[in-house]
């Protein structure tokens, strides 16, 4: 299994994408040859105790010898890493998570649902299941949409709701999904929480959530990061961030 | 003027115990271990505090259990733990495997409705002392975390505790105090009495962050303990100030972060330290200290 | 939820004194008002409490008194102040120019050898009531960089002393009070059975730097006051936990550099703020918030 | 009088002079128009709470638009100093200090006696005082020497000395300035507090001593960074941090 490291990684480029949301693309050899789709890296952002704790954020996409992740500027911490250049580096933990094995994807029709963020962590898993899935993608507005462009080739089917209606379905991306559920044998989603427990009520059985929480170690030994399921609280760094729908105590 | 790099380098001795350095890691940081050894070649430390661990298991706190703070972090976990059953079965087999002296940090529970904490630290003491060999007992009687009554600071209730747990235990005990006390060298002063081995401080400061976009904490369980950097300053003052009046060997903990901080401790009189927040934010850097 | 802009520029009451918004300056942080008008218009403040003030005029500490800390800093200034008489003659007179309300930060000495603290407070009170109108008097028993016992977790000391001073003042009287306790709700329900009319809280938290090279404290006095965003957790804490047990209005003191760690302590309970290390790093800014 | 005030100043030049010691040109028109010699600059060094105080530096040199600073790297704050990059900013309070009417300095024949890093708080006065006085410079090292060539056009004689003897004299600038004593009607000394100690004892009477000590406010209103003069402790920030030696409780 992948070993995570803590290392230096080279910036290649750190760029805004859309509205409030950026990529940064790494030199990261070790990264690529060892991770899972699902998995995600730490990042210590700046020097020093200024941001003391690393910050989570999934593999984007991984190529060659580089990976992305797209972030959005939310705090500090996402607002100073948007101001890191091309050759710069960045110390990382990494790969970090259970990850998931792409062999042991059965299901031949699948939704992947993303609320804003969320967007960045399903789009690794899409690029090993292309074709077999529908995306659907809610965000607040259309000029905060994330390379569309990427999932249109990957996607057999793609639905997008925005809360202003400047594109697509003006409305939750939950509604959209609601109509169309028993097309699909199984799904995977990550948007924030409210999002994710509608589409587990709708989907219960096959269904597959990546969650957040707020991380310390991101390295499974601090029991920061848990997530209620019916065996008791589990690390989302460690036993996740992908838990079954069934799992979790909602 | 003390050899700072070289005392970094010398082994460290509790009563007759000897510890090969002065670098352990500290309770909650580092688990049970099994995941550090990724990062840490667990049989070059001079010992490991496993997380704390309670008579029942226990499952923590509600979610958010961390936030960062300025130069710190808040952490309110609970002492989500096994159990000493579950922690001497699954627990120490597998750090035994390696050769680093292991220390068991036990925790008595009090909550609002009662108090077994007193019974629950003689019953932990037998039951490691019965079914396991370890380096080392710590007693935790400072987690911000737990609610009821500050028993940290009832002298005669700590000095009784400490008794108990002395005399059930095979391996030596060390007291772990809290910082949130207006008087640290009477609390050093009530374990050595209680017979203490040693003495290790700080565990967390109790802290609070509101989110002001909700007007509410941010931690599920509102306060939590806060550590690293920001509290060095009160974590030093401490142990200098327990250096003052007592001989016992000191671990002093709180903010370490670098080689430096830990020379900074050594100056305040600790003769060991444990490294905590660290362990989340440069865990590499551990390795260049041996 | 608070409207906390709202609340930032709205006057804010203690007892039935006015204040005109709840931004005041922190004692030791602004001096006497003089040098920081270069920087603030005093007549814009909510309120300007002076360098704390003792009965006969004080040096202080040997030097160094100040020295950086991760996101805080250490003081021991210990009161250099010219004394209750010359804070009147020379000081008041120039603050009273400006139209801000003055708040008179008085402290008792406690030493190793003796202690004159009830009665140096009484004194104050006294002399300030009969000598200068002022509008309010911020009781000190907090500070850590006087030598002696530690007075400020003395309930009843702490009782009678509010009372002595209330008795003899025509300002409203606020009591400060001192992180360095494992007891701040019973700290403040002490002060409001002596009859404050505000608690103002936190002073600084007790601490200590070592410089590695000398192996030796870095302050003349060894120990000093750790204040800045390193101790914001703590305070926030201490004001939420007062906040439960007392209707009295809350002054939040501790770490605030920007507009939303003020909204941080509003959402804590606290009705007003004192601003303190921040005068040193950005005052500038401060003038954005009114 | 010159009124300090925080303000932005654009970094137009930030370069190693010598073994450890940086130069670095600000554009700040402000602070030219306001100073006076000795006086000196607050600087906020990072972003944040990383390096919360300000750090004291004497004002170089100042000249149309700019003023410059000569800092030696001895720790965090000067290591991050000196990572500045033309066209970045620096958050600074100045000037601030007490600075001297030049037009009172009365003496012909002054001694300037700077130990290490000391040099850079003399060069501003010297250069309204040229001609006027002889140079007592002493340094660990000869590659740590500053901007000799600039005194050359300003000091009627130069004395070096090296506590390695690898320029001028081998040993104490003390011991150079011992026996010219007699030479002088005034003296201006800035360096480490035992070597000002030393000089004020060999010329006790008409001797002006800049100080240093740790500053938390450095506009006089903590009394932070006081120093035990005749008269009690007086504020080096503001009362200072030229002192006359006579008046110092040394
Ligand atoms: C496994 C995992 C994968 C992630 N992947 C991505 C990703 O690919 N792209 C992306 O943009 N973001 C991702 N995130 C979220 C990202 O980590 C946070 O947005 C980031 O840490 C915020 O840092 P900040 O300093 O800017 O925000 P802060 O200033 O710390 O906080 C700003 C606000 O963000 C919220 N917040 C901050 N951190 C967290 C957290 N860890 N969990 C929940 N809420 C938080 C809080 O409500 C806070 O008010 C992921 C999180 C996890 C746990
Ligand atoms: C009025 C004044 C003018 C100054 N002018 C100059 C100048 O022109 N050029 C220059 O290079 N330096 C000057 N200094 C000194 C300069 O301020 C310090 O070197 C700087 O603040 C160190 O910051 P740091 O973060 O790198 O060091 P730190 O990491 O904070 O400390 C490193 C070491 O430096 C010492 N130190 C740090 N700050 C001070 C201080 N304020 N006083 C005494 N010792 C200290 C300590 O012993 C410490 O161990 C001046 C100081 C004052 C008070
Ligand atoms: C996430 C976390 C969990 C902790 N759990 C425990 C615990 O179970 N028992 C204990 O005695 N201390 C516990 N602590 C306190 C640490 O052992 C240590 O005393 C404290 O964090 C200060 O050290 P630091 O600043 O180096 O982190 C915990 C600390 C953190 C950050
Ligand atoms: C240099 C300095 C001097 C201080 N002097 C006093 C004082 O004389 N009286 C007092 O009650 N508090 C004094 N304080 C404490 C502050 O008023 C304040 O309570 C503390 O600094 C915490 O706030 P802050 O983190 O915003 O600085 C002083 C603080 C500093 C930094
Ligand atoms: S963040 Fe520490 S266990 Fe997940
Ligand atoms: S640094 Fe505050 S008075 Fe000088």
């Amino acid at each position: 299994m992948s070993k995570p490291i803590q290392a230096k990684y080279k910036v290649l480029e750190n760029v805004r994408i859309a509205e409030g949301y950026y990529k940064i693309t790494l030199e990261a050899p070790y990264i690529v040859r060892n991770y899972l789709p699902t998995q995600f890296v730490n990042i210590k952002v700046g020097t020093g105790y200024e941001y003391l704790l690393r910050k989570p954020f999934s593999i984007y996409e991984a190529m060659d010898h580089t990976i992305s992740i797209v972030y959005r500027v939310i705090g500090k911490g996402t607002r100073r890493l948007a101001e890191y250049q091309k050759g710069e580096f960045l110390d990382i933990v990494a790969p970090v998570g259970k990850g998931v094995q792409v062999k042991n994807i059965k299901a031949k029709k699948m939704a992947f649902i993303a609320g804003g963020c969320g967007i960045a962590s399903l789009k690794e898993l899409a690029g090993h299941v292309a074709k077999k899935f529908d995306l659907f993608y809610g965000v607040e507005s259309r000029n905060q949409i994330v390379e569309l462009e990427k999932w249109r080739k990957l996607a057999n089917k793609i639905f997008v709701a925005t809360d202003d209606g400047s594109e697509g379905y003006k409305g939750f991306v939950t509604d959209l999904f609601k109509e169309k559920v028993l097309q699909y044998d199984a799904v995977y989603c990550c948007g924030p929480k409210v999002m994710m427990r509608k589409i587990y009520e709708l989907f219960p059985q096959n269904s597959y959530f990546i969650f957040e929480e707020y991380m310390a170690c991101g390295i499974g030994v601090c029991m920061g990061c848990v997530i209620k399921t019916k065996e008791g609280y589990k690390r989302i760094c460690k036993d996740g961030p992908l838990f079954k729908g069934e799992e979790i105590v909602w | 003027m003390v050899d700072l790099e070289k005392k970094l380098r010398s082994p460290f001795k509790i009563g007759n115990k000897v510890y090969p350095n002065p670098i352990w890691l500290a309770s909650g940081t580092c688990g049970f271990g099994e995941d550090i050894t990724d990062f840490i070649d667990l049989k070059k430390l001079g010992g490991i505090v496993v997380k704390g661990t309670t008579l029942k298991p226990r499952e923590g706190n509600p979610t958010p259990r961390v936030v960062e703070t300025p130069a710190g972090m808040l952490n309110s976990i609970g002492i989500q733990n096994p159990g000493v059953w579950g922690v001497i079965k699954e627990k120490i087999p597998f750090l035994k495997k390696y050769k680093v002296p292991i220390i068991v940090n036990i925790s008595g529970i009090c909550t609002a409705d009662s108090c077994s904490a007193m019974s629950d630290f003689e019953e932990l003491a037998k039951i490691i002392a019965d079914n396991v060999e370890v380096d080392g007992i710590e007693i935790n009687v400072s987690c911000p975390n737990v609610t009821g009554k500050n028993l940290a600071n009832n002298m005669l209730w700590l000095e009784k505790v400490v008794a108990v747990v002395k005399k059930n235990s095979k391996a030596p005990v060390i007291t772990k105090l809290s910082p949130n006390t207006a008087d640290i060298t009477g609390m050093a002063k009530a374990v050595e009495n209680g017979g203490t081995d040693a003495i290790s401080l700080i565990n967390a400061l109790l802290g609070m962050k509101i989110d002001i976009k909700t007007q509410q904490p941010v931690l599920g369980n509102k306060m939590g303990g806060l550590s690293g950097p920001a509290i060095r300053p009160v974590a030093i003052r401490m142990v200098y100030q327990v250096r003052q009046v007592t001989k016992l060997p000191i671990i002093g903990i709180g903010g370490i972060i670098c080689k430096e901080d830990i020379f900074e401790f050594f100056c305040a009189g600790a003769d060991a330290v444990q490294l905590g927040t660290m362990n989340f934010v440069d865990i590499n850097q551990i390795n260049s200290f041996f």
